[in-house]
């Protein structure tokens, strides 16, 4: 058997393992290769850094844990922004498992992080079922789609919830998520309330809400982990997405490397039967 | 023609409703008789549709013949399970991994009627997991129902359908188990299928199986196209259980299908045309507006 | 009775649903969501079958000890720790019901979660492998496939813009523009309009009973 | 019980992983405690989100407010409405006996009707309809006159009462172009996010499971 008919009948696990090591080896040696950063995420970017001081804002987790490689490194970027900017953070989630406590590790970890106080600097909501009901409850009383927080402590005893009734006290709202949700904050909430808007989402997603964004329904977003990685750079604080950006490079490269060998092979070993006769 | 009486009927009606029609757009959004009007636009294409459905089912019946183009794939539904016959390994269908409450899992469903009516007749093993409780009891009742039509009662087994797990990725898991372990020699896989597709079709090509599949997830459609032998796209996934039929009165459906793609095909012509000339594409659009 | 009968039903429970369709909510009130409450109660009840079926189908190899058993086992166990505890009221103890600190909620975040995403992730390696096995130019449809991947895949990566911005400043906008916005939406829009079809005429074969597999008729 | 779910988690993901290289009794026994697991979460979700939301507590709603004399009558009508679905729920076990096992089919013809019925108006009203309208395009923009194309050839593809000879056939052979351009950028376009959830699982496994990278 000749080297290019090998070549076309490659045992898949070779390209399985192809692939690991592409994934694995920038994890463990970075690249960091150099990354353009796109106008939607800057916009959104501005659109919180130019916030006063202590206004409130939102931070969705409206995602599953399958996705988190995506999604947590925006959400973590963002609230880096957030705190620093010493910004007010509500943040609640539509996802019944795995949301709640996405969005409790998280919100711990950074607040943590930054010397914030549970109840005065941030609020964590949790969830509550029927997301229609719930966005659209939140425009007129927080209060009555969530008497009490994600913890069970009635909203009348955290300091922050004194201030923000609904919508009105909320200057924007980070909308972190995997699923169809975004279409609902938009229609309801941003359509209903006029509460400006980002959104960051997967890459899968992305191509589909760049036209909110240019319906000015949405001021900037994120897609993928591209999108995330470019937030990181953004505040400046290099982390998970930005690690896997050299990974995702190599791989696509791979793959693609993959294709034109493929199709040099098919290309070869016909050649030599059609001469064959 | 024959198409004359009834076309005719039907353009009378359209025109007889044109008046309500306008009247709906200029109403409020506060509806107060008995009948949503704003929704007249859907109901006179599902009063068109279902009219050239039933009309084309009732020359069906009167013996016409009417004219299907092949599908590919289709007829390779026999040449696979006659092969996993030959070979004497199982056929494996999955009618999706959605609910019963999506249209996409009945058509499945239906599919899985013919096919298990193939499998009994050859006496082929038929492996049947399923996601949902309830598309468990009817794939059940389709797959005894095709068995006894074949008068193979006695082989049929109420475990070729079995509940595998609920959730998306551990119900792949465990197909995807299978498959490597009994390699059966067709895979049919025929419904709704979203991430999982390409997990399942790729793990079904390394066992060696002929694959056939359809969904009506546009996403879906590419993995399927490169993992697979054969794949049937949206609208086909639903015309194949009228195809598989060979019945005369199946195909109903399949020519009103077409007798609307002419409709559709014709509106888009006008409303282009009206909207690029701006000769009242603002008022075309309108009547196609949906609440 | 046997066929008749359902067939009636099927009927009019479809004629129902296009005449809430049709008919105003403010006069009938929310008949479509006591329907839809219908058929979400029923198939509550029809899980019980589910676990019927995964406990009988699991329980042979158990008993006769056939090989694998021991899967089977930490199957059927499986569905004991999640199943049992979480129908318990959270009032016995917090480690019951669903919410956050219950077992249910423990197996979900530190089990079933990391598995989904590994299945998830798993796509990666098949990904690559259909790939390289289907995308080969052997006609002018496949080659047209290769390609589109190809340019889309180096253009989603900052290796790849930055080679095409370096051909053009404009073509990865361009590629966005008339690539997903324009080809890639009018197929699906194709799409969407025929399976819209192939729907709506599955639905009225099944309400006509022509349609009627699952109910003793072929 | 943190450090036990991290490496329990990391074990599963492992052998989830090791049948890429081929199946194996760890991948056999991932495969079944996560299909076992799933069933059971099945269970606690219906429980609570179907038996008890949907009928449980409305019924006790309903006779609460019957018994504070509340409009009883629409309220025992509701409760009548409920009980009559739970019933229906309930013929669904004539399946575990045989002779009775076609009872089952009521239940099961309501649900596929009621599916049925929802689908032929709403794929016409909230898919093909508006699809159309999103057609009539001006033609003098080159964006929409790729999607004019698009839109008519994919359809003349689907067109199944005729062969595809003629100018038929030619228009369903620039469809099929169509397609496969646009299924070749789907297809490229979501190896992105499939190569990301694969780096954040593996991820999960040097970083946080067994710590071998630091962060950042």
């Amino acid at each position: 058997m000749g080297f290019w008919q090998r070549v076309s009948q490659l045992d898949r696990r070779w390209i399985y393992l192809a692939v690991a090591l592409a994934v694995i080896f920038p994890l463990l040696v970075p690249m960091k290769m150099k990354l353009g950063i796109t106008p939607e995420a800057r916009q959104l970017y501005e659109a919180i850094e130019t916030l006063p001081d202590s206004s409130v804002v939102m931070l969705t987790f409206d995602y599953y844990p399958s996705t988190v490689a995506e999604t947590r490194p925006m959400s973590i970027a963002a609230l880096h922004q957030m705190f620093r900017k010493n910004l007010k953070v509500i943040t609640m989630t539509t996802i019944p498992l795995g949301g709640p406590s996405m969005a409790d590790r998280t919100m711990k970890l950074m607040g943590d992080l930054y010397h914030k106080t549970y109840g005065v600097d941030y609020v964590n909501l949790g969830y509550k079922a029927n997301y229609t009901a719930v966005l659209l409850g939140m425009g007129s009383s927080i209060e009555s789609i969530y008497p009490s927080d994600q913890y069970g402590t009635p909203l009348a005893n955290l300091p922050l919830m004194q201030t923000v009734k609904n919508y009105d006290q909320i200057s924007f709202i980070f909308i972190v998520a995997d699923n169809g949700i975004v279409d609902n904050w938009i229609s309801i909430v941003n359509a209903q309330f006029s509460t400006p808007m980002g959104a960051g989402v997967t890459a899968v997603m992305a191509p589909k809400f760049y036209s909110y964004v240019q319906a000015k329904q949405m001021t900037g977003l994120l897609g993928g982990m591209k999108g995330a990685a470019e937030y990181e750079m953004l505040v400046n604080k290099p982390a998970m997405a930005l690690i896997g950006m050299d990974s995702q490079s190599l791989a696509h490269l791979l793959i693609i490397g993959f294709v034109i060998a493929g199709n040099v092979a098919y290309f070869a070993t016909r050649k030599k039967k059609e001469s064959k006769g | 023609m024959r198409l004359a009486r009834p076309v005719g009927l039907l353009l009378l009606l359209v025109l007889l409703l044109i008046p309500e029609l306008l009247a709906a757009n200029g109403a409020s959004s506060v509806e107060t008789g008995w009948f949503r009007t704003y929704r007249i636009n859907a109901i006179i294409v599902a009063a068109v549709f279902s009219a050239a459905v039933l009309y084309y089912t009732q020359r069906a019946r009167r013996g016409d013949k009417l004219f299907v183009r092949k599908i590919a794939g289709l007829d390779e539904v026999e040449d696979a399970v006659g092969r996993a016959t030959e070979m004497g390994k199982p056929v494996l269908f999955i009618a999706g991994i959605d609910e019963i409450d999506k249209i996409d899992t009945l058509a499945g469903l239906s599919i899985l009627g013919r096919v298990a009516l193939i499998t009994a007749r050859y006496e082929t093993p038929l492996y049947v997991p399923v996601r949902y409780p309830m598309v468990l009891a009817a794939a059940q009742e389709v797959v005894q129902q095709s068995y006894l039509t074949e008068g193979r009662a006695d082989s049929y087994n109420q475990d070729m359908v079995c509940y595998v797990a609920g959730e998306q990725f551990a119900f792949t898991a465990t197909v995807n188990g299978y498959m490597m372990r009994e390699r059966p020699a067709a895979n049919i896989m025929m419904g709704a299928f979203y991430a999982e597709s390409l997990l399942l079709a790729e793990t079904g090509n390394a066992a060696g199986s002929i694959q056939i599949a359809g969904t009506a997830q546009p996403e879906q459609l590419p993995f399927f196209i490169a993992a697979c032998d054969y794949t049937l796209m949206g609208e086909e996934l639903f015309a194949a259980s009228a195809y598989l039929s060979h019945e005369p009165l199946m195909l109903g459906g399949l020519k009103g299908q077409d007798f609307m793609k002419v409709l559709i095909i014709a509106a888009i012509l006008v409303g282009t045309f009206m909207v690029t000339t701006h000769l009242g594409g603002d008022w075309m659009r309108s009547l196609f507006e949906v609440r | 009775m046997k066929t008749k009968l359902p067939i009636a039903i099927a009927f009019l429970s479809g004629l129902a649903m296009v005449a809430v369709f049709i008919l105003n909510p403010e006069k009938v009130g929310d008949m479509e969501g006591e329907l839809l409450q219908w058929t979400t109660v029923i198939g509550g009840f029809t899980l019980l079958l589910g676990v019927v079926s995964i406990v009988r189908v699991n329980w042979r190899p158990v008993v006769r000890r056939e090989t694998g058993w021991f899967n089977n086992a930490a199957l059927l166990l499986s569905v004991a720790v999640m199943a049992i505890p979480s129908v318990l009221p959270v009032s016995w103890s917090p480690l019951f019901g669903t919410d956050g600190g219950s077992m249910y909620d423990w197996f979900f975040i530190n089990l079933s979660a990391p598995m989904m995403a590994t299945m998830f992730a798993m796509l990666a390696f098949y990904v690559a492998s259909a790939a390289f096995r289907a995308f080969r130019a052997r006609s002018a449809e496949a080659t047209l496939l290769l390609l589109t991947a190809t340019v889309v895949m180096l253009w989603r990566v900052p290796v790849g813009e930055g080679l095409f911005v370096a051909i053009h400043s404009k073509l990865p906008n361009l590629i966005n523009t008339y690539v997903m916005g324009g080809v890639n939406v009018a197929v699906q829009r194709g799409i969407i309009i025929g399976a819209a079809l192939g729907a709506a005429a599955t639905s009225l074969r099944i309400m006509l009973g022509i349609e009627r597999t699952y109910m003793g008729k072929t | 019980m943190e450090i036990l779910g991290l490496w329990l988690a990391g074990f599963f993901t492992l052998s989830l992983f090791s049948f890429l290289y081929k199946d194996n009794p760890f991948y056999g026994l991932a495969e079944h405690v996560f299909a076992g697991l799933s069933a059971g979460y099945e269970v606690g979700l219906v429980y609570h989100s179907v038996i008890l939301q949907q009928l449980v507590d409305p019924i006790s709603q309903h006779w609460v407010n019957a018994a504070a004399g509340d409009h009883p009558g629409f309220h025992i009508m509701k409760i009548g409405f409920l009980l009559f679905a739970g019933a229906l729920g309930v013929l669904m076990f004539a399946r575990f006996f045989p002779k009775a096992s076609w009872i089952s089919r009521y239940p099961l013809a309501f649900v596929m009707g009621n599916t049925a019925g929802i689908y032929l108006m709403s794929e016409l009203h909230g898919r093909l309809i508006p699809q159309i309208a999103g057609t009539f395009v001006n033609l003098l923009n080159p964006l929409n006159l790729i999607i004019f194309f698009g839109v008519l050839t994919t359809l003349i593809y689907f067109y199944f009462s005729k062969e595809h000879t003629g100018v038929l056939g030619g228009s369903a052979r620039v469809g099929i172009w169509f397609i496969m351009i646009a299924f070749g950028a789907h297809f490229g376009y979501t190896v992105m996010g499939r190569i990301s959830l694969l780096i954040g699982q593996v991820q999960f496994i040097l970083i946080d499971w067994l710590k071998l990278v630091k962060p950042g």
